[in-house]
């Protein structure tokens, strides 16, 4: 097992390039977009339970998502990381077929909206609980250590402003310091937890000042804004990767819709929506891409048809394929089958 | 004019709160928001300082309540979901429920669990967690399955000097509607027999109160006379009135919508064959939830737990002893 | 020479680690201390990287494991003592148990809990959670009674692919010796006739087998042939065993040694009176501990749990119907 | 409910008296004389369970109870808190009659050792799950607010170091943060928790660095040095008396005794022993006394006799007293008694 190296942060020679922000862009655009069917999905009824979407958050999410590497890394999105799903190669149909509860998906029914993941290919699926997915991930970096497949590897989550009043926040992020793994943590520091402002959760100024404790890099972002995301979460995931420990990241923004779809979040001040956090990330970063000849706008309009037409496609399938029939369940929830076992009465046997 | 079940856990608290100058209102969203299922809603605006919105800090906010309940408060804790319970479960179990057996000092703090699945709740969204509560001594459990027992044991069990938990049952909330809040108002402790009957009894408590009811009345165009006993309370547990009721009918048969090991019918059963086993002229049976957590899919849950079907089913096998 | 019960716990770690490169061991003071038990004494040394001290988090010492287990790794999780893992309630019944079903990919996980009262070891260090975990869906609930159930158990329950709940009893740690570490190996889910009778079956799991056992001396030199049934896991139960049983003896009894409501013995006896109420002659019995805190001091610990005497005293009561 | 004043510190005014060290160094030696004693008592077999010492962090847990007012205030000692007990008021008897399980004491034989308390006098009986009082006093802060009896009290309480890895340490500390209420939080960091080093505990240089993170005062203190622990934890008293909100001390110093009796610490290493934390806080704080002439080598003299005299006194009554008796026990964890019910059936009503 190899000797990770310091804590101090140090130049790690992160730079973005182009490919880097349109391949980011595009993801936030098709979250954005499949985000925007789900809810009039939702809306029309035929999405039962609940939907919970990342608007305003697509930029720290999908930036993350593009820094990691599918089949190397590991992911745990959490509530509002449609967009990070996408750049990290979850497919359009792995969402829709779970909100649907279609049997194909990869919860087949069980499990449905955001709590869907594939483990083995590296993207946990989330329980309710808020934090618990930290030790979880830190827990796969520990055993990657154990089966010396760390080198290279980067594992990162991410949790909002209110999960980081959880235990399971605070042991999770303690543990990862302790053992020195290469674990990222997003705060995406959307100004409320539900209904619940910061000023009734945290009384730090700011959250970045927890990573002091941890003896762990912190950094803050604003993540409204797709350069600075890509500048500063694609930093702390090479350094991670380099070796260089926990990495949290505190991004500053708004949600642009209510908890769920259910909820109008008509307890966000008007003042802070007309604010600076309260600015379309996609509309910011879209300007970016223009503005610095990264893409042109016929060439955004375009992906963006090409992101309706697959989220078209995708919610069409789903919405074909078989539902989860109680008939052909197994209800069972364990993969051991114990064997109904002989009668051991010793005067028998 | 009707009320639903979560309009009187609304009202309750409002009572409570307008009459007792020691409760508090301590949860997740519940201050300006009213709470995720608008159990205190403008509760907030009419009593100020009296009900509070707590960081996401189940294990915090159950500890801070202990500790305002040694002060002589009153605190009533709304967990957004029962699940989330699971994460203050060391300080329910063994701060809350030893207190007074270690110190002499009660602990009268009632938690506020929405339980119970819905369609498209999930596994973490839907579990009941009275049989788990109910396992540690100290602790009270309370089910309530009607509008006005919500009402009643709400503001029963807040006057309690010990620990309650207040098995709400989310399916309930706006689907059971009543035309009045005043029921018939039975103390903490005892069973009420929703629907007499002879011929069998069936035990069930909160939602499974009505599905057996369903049960039942299906049967009754068969002839069937089935007695239907809600137990209120799952801890205290009043066995004498299932007793009572086993006495009449010679058949037992236990609902429940808990995972399916150990929990309330098998406490239920145990209980009427120690004490009542000559009582018996039939196998006591036992329905609960499937040994799955609750799947999310409509169909599924709707499969998962029991239902009138199924109910019906496990009936006529009793009746057919 | 003889090994005990913790010896057998150690060695069986022990011949894990060096049989199977993807377990590895996880828990408070378990490296160069050896474990508050000395349960993993020598371990680390022996086999260096594979023994991690953990800091106090029983919340990510589960979550992390979970993790672990996700990457196809045999995390042992101990826990200082059974009730700490109230901490990581949330970790293990609803992230560890829920895994499987939910996604596919099964959990190896295996959590020791030091179970059981001990004189002098309080409210906080000797309740048995054996019927907590039970309820819920996704965990095999182990609960050893001999020094070779202790072994063989542990070890055969590492290699489920299924999160594990290894409930071994302090009480059982130094006092209970055996001439060797091989008895015979039943597999997971067999529960075993300690002692065959012909009167009354007692039903007991952990430490209450060698109490019934003694407590079946006794009333024979009464006459009385008691038969003991060790269930050896709790979830699966092996209900066939304490079935046939049962029809042999007509009578039963069920001891535990946790609190009284639910639980496993509630299990035990609805289950037989669902499936085999036609062979019991006699009112089907349950022996629990009292319903408070496990108290502090030995002679209040004494009387709170299940003794030879009382479980004598329910037998002649069984036996006089 | 009068608002608290903000979290930046102040000049508090808060000075030392002669009275309040001499009265600290007789709590600290009467700590040290009685657990010896418990030891003793432990190795003869006198003491079922376990017997958990103080040693070398009496100076810090007296000075808090010093500063607190009995009658007012709230402590809520760990394991490690027989010297702050007493300083708050704790008679020996509550101590010896635990330990010996007498029915005469607070626990009445149902819990032993350290896990005692008059919750109803301000001193909660702890719970073996480390952190879980954080919260508990934290609720009894927030009831005297509600209540209108908060301006002027503290309430305190010590967590090791090993503790601030849990977390209950964590939403404990935060939810007094958010609510800015007057908790004094001490961690006594003995280097150890149980056999383990801090470096497997945590990876930030120093545990005060938590503070910031939670928006709190923080200091750091040795804790073998009486005259500092006198300035620095009476002056964090002080200020959340005046309204300061929470105030987190790190007290640096080392276990002079194993885990407990059972245990020889021999994985404590030599050099850690003889360096500076290894002090005896006792022997410092006497030289400290006398050079200071605060007290003179008689008094101190006298007072050690006289406190042995107490501790003989009180292990005496203690084993006159009468055990528990399980015939006379109640068996109930409730104290509601709820009456059998009537029948109930419709048709015999
Ligand atoms: C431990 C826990 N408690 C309560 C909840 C219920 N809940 C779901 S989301 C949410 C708010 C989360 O706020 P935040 O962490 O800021 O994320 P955001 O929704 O703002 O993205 C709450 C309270 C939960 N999921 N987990
Ligand atoms: C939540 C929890 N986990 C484990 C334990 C078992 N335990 C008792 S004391 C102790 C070590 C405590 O270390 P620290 O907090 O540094 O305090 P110290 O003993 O050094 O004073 C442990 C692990 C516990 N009491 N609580
Ligand atoms: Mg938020
Ligand atoms: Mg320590």
């Amino acid at each position: 097992m190899p000797a990770d190296s310091d804590t101090q942060p140090f130049a790690s020679g992160w730079t973005i390039d182009r490919d880097f922000l349109r391949s980011t862009f595009r993801s936030m655009l098709s979250a954005r977009i499949l985000e925007n069917k789900l809810s009039s999905l939702y809306k029309a009824g035929k999405i039962v339970g609940g939907v919970y979407l990342g608007k305003g958050q697509e930029a720290v999410s999908a930036t993350l998502g593009t820094a990691l590497k599918q089949g190397t890394d590991i992911f745990a999105p959490l509530i509002r990381d449609q967009a990070g799903r996408t750049a990290f190669g979850e497919p359009l149909i792995d969402c829709t077929r779970t909100y649907l509860g279609a049997v194909t998906g990869p919860m087949r029914g069980r499990d449905g909206n955001i709590h869907r993941g594939r483990p083995k290919d590296g993207m946990p699926a989330m329980i309710s609980h808020l934090g618990a997915q930290l030790p979880l991930v830190a827990g796969m970096l520990f055993a990657r250590r154990l089966k010396g497949q760390l080198p290279g590897v980067v594992g990162a989550t991410c949790v909002g402003d209110g999960a980081t009043s959880t235990g399971a926040f605070h042991e999770g992020l303690n543990f990862a310091a302790v053992e020195h793994l290469p674990l990222v943590v997003i705060v995406a520091n959307n100004q409320f937890a539900y209904s619940t402002p910061n000023n009734r959760q945290f009384a730090c100024s700011d959250l970045v000042d927890r990573a002091r404790g941890y003896g762990i890099t912190g950094y803050s972002v604003d993540g409204t804004d797709l350069l600075a995301c890509a500048n500063v979460i694609g930093e702390a995931v090479h350094r991670a990767r380099l070796g260089a420990g926990p990495q949290l990241i505190v991004a500053n923004l708004l949600r642009l819709s209510g908890h769920g779809e259910h909820d109008d979040g008509s307890y966000v001040p008007d003042s802070l929506r007309s604010g600076h956090h309260g600015r379309d990330c996609i509309e910011v970063a879209m300007r970016q891409l223009v503005e610095n000849h990264i893409a042109t706008i016929e060439e955004i309009l375009t992906w963006q048809d090409e992101t309706a037409d697959a989220v078209q496609r995708a919610v069409a399938q789903a919405q074909q394929e078989p539902l989860p029939d109680p008939y052909r369940e197994s209800w069972t929830a364990l993969s051991t089958s114990f064997p109904t076992v002989p009668n051991t009465h010793p005067a028998l046997a | 004019m009707s009320v639903t079940y979560i309009d009187a856990i609304r009202e309750a608290q409002e009572k409570l709160l307008r009459d007792d100058p020691r409760v508090f209102l301590y949860g997740q969203d519940i201050a300006t928001f009213g709470g995720a299922f608008k159990a205190t809603k403008g509760l907030a605006d009419a009593f100020p300082g009296r009900v509070f919105d707590a960081p996401i800090s189940e294990d915090a906010m159950i500890g801070m309540a202990v500790g305002a309940a040694i002060e002589g408060l009153r605190p009533i804790v709304e967990m957004q979901f029962a699940d989330f319970s699971s994460i203050a479960f060391n300080q329910i179990v063994n701060q809350a429920a030893t207190h007074y057996y270690r110190t002499g000092v009660p602990i009268p703090l009632t938690v506020r669990l929405p339980s119970g699945g819905t369609p498209g709740s999930g596994p973490f969204h839907s579990p009941s967690m009275d049989g788990i509560y109910a396992q540690y001594p100290g602790l009270i459990v309370l089910t309530p399955a009607t509008v006005s027992d919500a009402y009643h044991m709400l503001i029963d069990g807040v006057a309690l000097d010990d620990p309650v938990i207040y098995c709400e049952h989310k399916f309930l909330y706006r689907w059971l509607k009543s035309k009045s809040i005043n029921g018939d108002h039975l103390p903490i402790g005892q069973a009420r027999i929703t629907r007499p009957g002879k011929h069998a009894t069936v035990v069930a408590y909160s939602a499974m109160v009505h599905e057996a009811v369903r049960a039942a009345d299906r049967l009754a165009s068969d002839g069937w006379e089935i007695e239907v006993v809600d137990l209120r309370s799952v801890k205290p547990l009043d066995i004498d009135t299932v007793l009572a009721s086993v006495a009449r009918t010679g058949r037992l048969l236990a609902v429940g919508e808990a995972f399916p090991w150990g929990g309330v019918t098998a406490e239920v059963i145990s209980r009427v064959t120690e004490e009542g086993f000559h009582l018996l002229d039939a196998p006591p049976l036992r329905l609960n939830a499937h040994d799955t957590p609750v799947p999310y899919h409509p169909k599924l849950w709707a499969a998962h737990r029991p239902t009138p079907e199924s109910i019906c089913e496990a009936l006529r096998k009793l009746l057919s002893f």
